[in-house]
């Protein structure tokens, strides 16, 4: 008997992931990275529904003060959704041109539980014994932005293993001016490739175009065989 | 054929339920009560929070205290009470009394919102409609509650925490401006106006890429903007 | 009679146990290993903390390095270990060198707790007395371990995570005061003092709405003030 | 017996007062003008706040607008008005209107406190009494005005900053429980229940060492615990 | 003619100090480090005038809100002093026990401007030619406290000179609760003695009560002639 | 006639400037040279920035380190370049080497600026315009120098501070969107893509009460928006 499992797949372009085969199909979404209200973020780990949300606007809420008074868009809050592969604007874009640069999500009925290995290697891991796998992907840890605010994702979660790499995989929108720009303090954070535990004292690198992939651990989402 | 395998009611899926009011809430039809107690929503120590998700038992706290915690250091010596640690709690709708004084020892009881934790045979989970209208679960799927979408909340030091919005702690039953009080160290609580509550809004299909337009609610019409949830266990 | 029906076995829970000893830690009777690591509890970049739930396999990496990650920024340059960033790790007892001197390389080994992740058949929780007693599972669960109730922590910058209270890595099989040391990117590693570890404190049935007394505890009385927890599995 | 030497005018001391009106205020005798502006609190970009003591010249721009910076990365960009930063301003008593809707354009310029930036002949300092007497200068130096004693201040964030006690900025000479408007850099301007001014407190001789007795202040008492000031220039 | 400097004299000590010969004294107070109000810090350095309070509290401010409301001693605020040289204690003192904890101040009338000059070397630096001394100290650069919140001096500033070393230089009061104490995580951060500049990658070091001041440099305070 | 009176020379008023280049500034014409030294910003210690103003002595090293600090706890331990921390220095046009790897010892030294402390007869302050046009001095007081409208900064951590608008720190002579530097305790530096720089911008007289346009400026028309300033003496 099915109880009711979830698996959120996100697309990481504009267009909505299909659900795996024999998985129904709850809601559509777009993929809601974090809020910022307050200049205090709360984070959505990728691998939970809450991170699909269904209708997106850059400000998705509102505020209440103690003595019955609610303010929508009245502040600068923020919101911060995956993106998608479109080239970085030069300028905030806004309006409808927001769409192409925002991730579509699903979320998805599974009869398992599903949960995300890391090689901390460029291979790619192993699922455990009478796991199956669900896509790979590259090992996603945590992000900051404006005023080092950001989140994380959990290790264990599907979140955690993005199936595309990329230095800007999400973008910040100005809630109540209603424009959405990749700002230069933006920062992803990947788990890297480790030779060996213990190993002496790490070098400094820094990575360009082309060798970034060296350097990045690789995981995969599994599934428990029923 | 043999006989059916052990049904899933004995994998132990846990919700818990907050009941806004000083009365210990009922688990709703078709899970069972582990514990109750109170509803706590996050600390704050060394002035950075932690916050429990309203979903999790986490957030139910057999026993009260205005300090549930203390802090130890590398030198083997724990402080209790003795540094400005806060705890906030979920709570009833009891008024403040005119004053506006802080309430102390058993005068905080009538504020502290009760919770249980009860057992369910399956996933539970929460759906938002983003609009005023109720949204409805998924196929296969039994309600058991509605309510306001809750996101997140902050306090003292803008610091806070938040709600997974697919956990039933997403989900608060009973919409109120100041749904959270703060409680000190030296066995104080009060509510204050840099209290934020952050609700999901409503946000209208042809305007979801449009640019937000500013409004103030006030009282008479909070509800019109915030967003209807309501809680979803699969049925088995 | 046929074949029994499918078991709850293969849902596939998993359960995170750590040692905080250089010895690998066994699977809790009743579950099977799936792989064992090194215990971290978080990282730290551009000075913003991400804790891993010690309940997760999240929290159980397996390889240790000081620096487990990098960054990129928008211009596709990624970084490695060349910023002041930061992991942390629960800690065995190893008493730190007389010259409290950072320690490298091959001399981090003895310090850092080792982990297992485990499979369950069935959803594994903590349950937390708030007194000095050990809390007893609820009826139809049962025991895998007990522990002390551990809340948050902060370490650099007042930076820090915490874990999830019904989660089984709010339950440290050990109290220590210090439970985690620090590691940087360019190698080393250290404890110091202004790392605090949060943990629930006893509260007595008679206290719960009075105004708590500030105390200080010193090495030997620790414990008479940190609440009691035990790790329970729903049987199947 | 010579000249003199030249005057002690010539050093050029400077003194800014701020009207918290739309009045440019007068420079205080014995000193004179130099230039004429609008009082910035503070502003705040990336979230983090800057603030100017508002005795010095910085605190008086000559120009206003609600986004008077812009910011620049290490790629050769700058951007100005595209993100959510904040400037905050000293204001008149002009009320809010009704809807407490946010103002705009020309609507802001009532709310806006005007300065003067004056130069004296000699150090001007403020003293503080720590009660509601107003402190007497000290011997040899004339009083220029007289205010209430304005500590720091917080807003969006928990940001904010604060006054040297010893400059003649931490001398306000209207009292108001929110003596500053936030403005943003979409060209709105309204106030915040989170923005806080932080005041020195009466203090009884007796009463220094003692437990600070909790009280809160409404409408009418406001000032019967705010210390007051002096603001005095050495006679020369 | 004098036109008002002010000197500010720090006792370390619960005796307040006195002005340097032929300066006079303008008031006493106790010596205030920072305060801290909605978990926010404001500093006050140490040379200016503003750290002299005339009259002590754990409780020094109160703060209002829009829609005339005012709190005192309602919320978690703290105050933070410069402290004497007695013993740590173990528990938070409160009333009568916190007065030898707390450094004493005077404000003096001086003649002319005084700087601190530092000599980032453990030698005690020169005045500059035409500058005669006032004290000797350690460099004193910045704290922090609770929640990583504290300030600094300016390194122009006397207040960066600190007649007295010590780790414990200051200590923290919980204002409503009206105790103080000296916590864990308190940190003074202080100028280092530098060999060479652009000598090569500074090496760690841990050092212990007797090594303390082999690393902290050196300052001098000095006044202009007239 | 006898002797002239002591003249103003005496008060000892200081004036800190810094070249933005390896060579050490001249003193002003007017004032004379105390010392020299290298262009300190800020340092940042357990995740908190303390700024100087470079207007001042403080931002004047007289040696240079990557990690010019210590720090110690309440246990009479000091650490010293053990921990995180960072110290940020103005540089010179030194562009980085094409592999944008940290630079470490001697290869850092064309990267700082140099400064000069030098002595004035009288008060220096900064004059803003708030436009592209260079501002006036005040009748009376001389110009010592032009240049760009520098408020504040941000990089690790979004920590950072700022400079008092009065204060000829906050006039920089050349403008460049990346005008400082960051070193860690291990002894390397770098720049890094979320450092920013904030700056006056230009308001023109009629636009100071409408709403903002946002704008991006690239490489050629960065200086369009950005306001001019001049470092005035007081004439004695």
């Amino acid at each position: 008997v099915s109880v009711g499992y979830l698996l959120v797949k996100h697309s990481q372009s504009d267009q909505t992931p299909m659900c795996p085969v024999g998985m129904a199909k709850l809601w559509n979404g777009y993929s809601l990275l974090y809020l910022e209200g307050q200049e205090k973020a709360h984070n959505q780990d990728l691998g939970l529904a809450g991170s699909c949300l269904p209708r997106f606007s850059t400000m998705p809420f509102l505020y209440c003060n103690p003595g019955d008074l609610c303010y929508y868009a009245s502040r600068n809050d923020k919101s911060y959704w995956l993106s998608t592969t479109a080239p970085l604007p030069m300028m905030p874009v806004e309006e409808g041109e927001i769409k192409p640069y925002i991730s579509r999500c699903s979320v998805c009925e599974a009869p398992s539980v599903a949960i995300a290995v890391h090689s901390q290697d460029i291979t790619i891991p192993q699922c455990p014994a009478g796991w199956r796998s669900l896509w790979i992907g590259y090992s996603y840890l945590m992000h900051t932005a404006a005023g080092n605010e950001g989140g994380g994702q959990s290790l264990s979660s599907p979140g955690s293993c993005l199936e595309d790499f990329r230095t800007t995989p999400f973008i910040e929108c100005n809630g109540a001016k209603g424009t959405c720009h990749y700002f230069a303090n933006k920062q992803s954070f990947w788990l890297t490739s480790i030779d060996q535990s213990f190993h002496s004292n790490p070098a400094s690198e820094t990575l360009k175009a082309g060798q970034l992939l060296s350097r990045i651990s690789r995981c995969q989402v599994c599934m428990k065989n029923l | 054929v043999g006989h059916p395998g052990p049904s899933s009611m004995e994998h132990g899926f846990l919700v818990t339920r907050h009941s806004q009011t000083v009365e210990v809430p009922y688990c709703p039809e078709g899970t069972s009560l582990i514990y109750e107690g109170y509803s706590l929503l996050y600390v704050q120590g060394n002035e950075r929070s932690h916050g429990q998700d309203l979903g999790t038992a986490g957030s139910c706290l057999r026993k009260f205290s205005p300090m549930p915690f203390l802090f130890c250091n590398i030198n083997n010596v724990c402080n209790f009470a003795s540094r400005n640690d806060y705890s906030y709690w979920l709570t009833s709708p009891e008024p403040m009394p005119m004053s506006m004084a802080p309430i102390t020892g058993e005068g905080i009881k009538p504020f502290i919102s009760r919770c249980s934790v009860c057992e369910a045979p399956a996933m539970v989970i929460a759906v938002h409609s983003q609009s005023i209208m109720i949204p409805q679960c998924p196929l296969g799927w039994d309600s058991l509650w509605i309510g306001y979408s809750f996101v997140m909340h902050t306090s003292a030091g803008a610091e806070g925490s938040g709600q997974a919005l697919a956990s039933p702690g997403s989900c608060l039953e009973e919409f109120r401006s100041a749904p959270f009080i703060e409680c000190h160290g030296r066995g104080t609580c009060n509510y204050y106006a840099n209290s934020y509550s952050f609700w999901l809004a409503t946000i209208e299909d042809n305007e979801m890429f449009t640019k937000p337009v500013p409004t103030t609610l006030k009282a008479g019409s909070l509800r019109t903007h915030i967003s209807r949830c309501q809680v979803c266990m699969k049925r088995t």
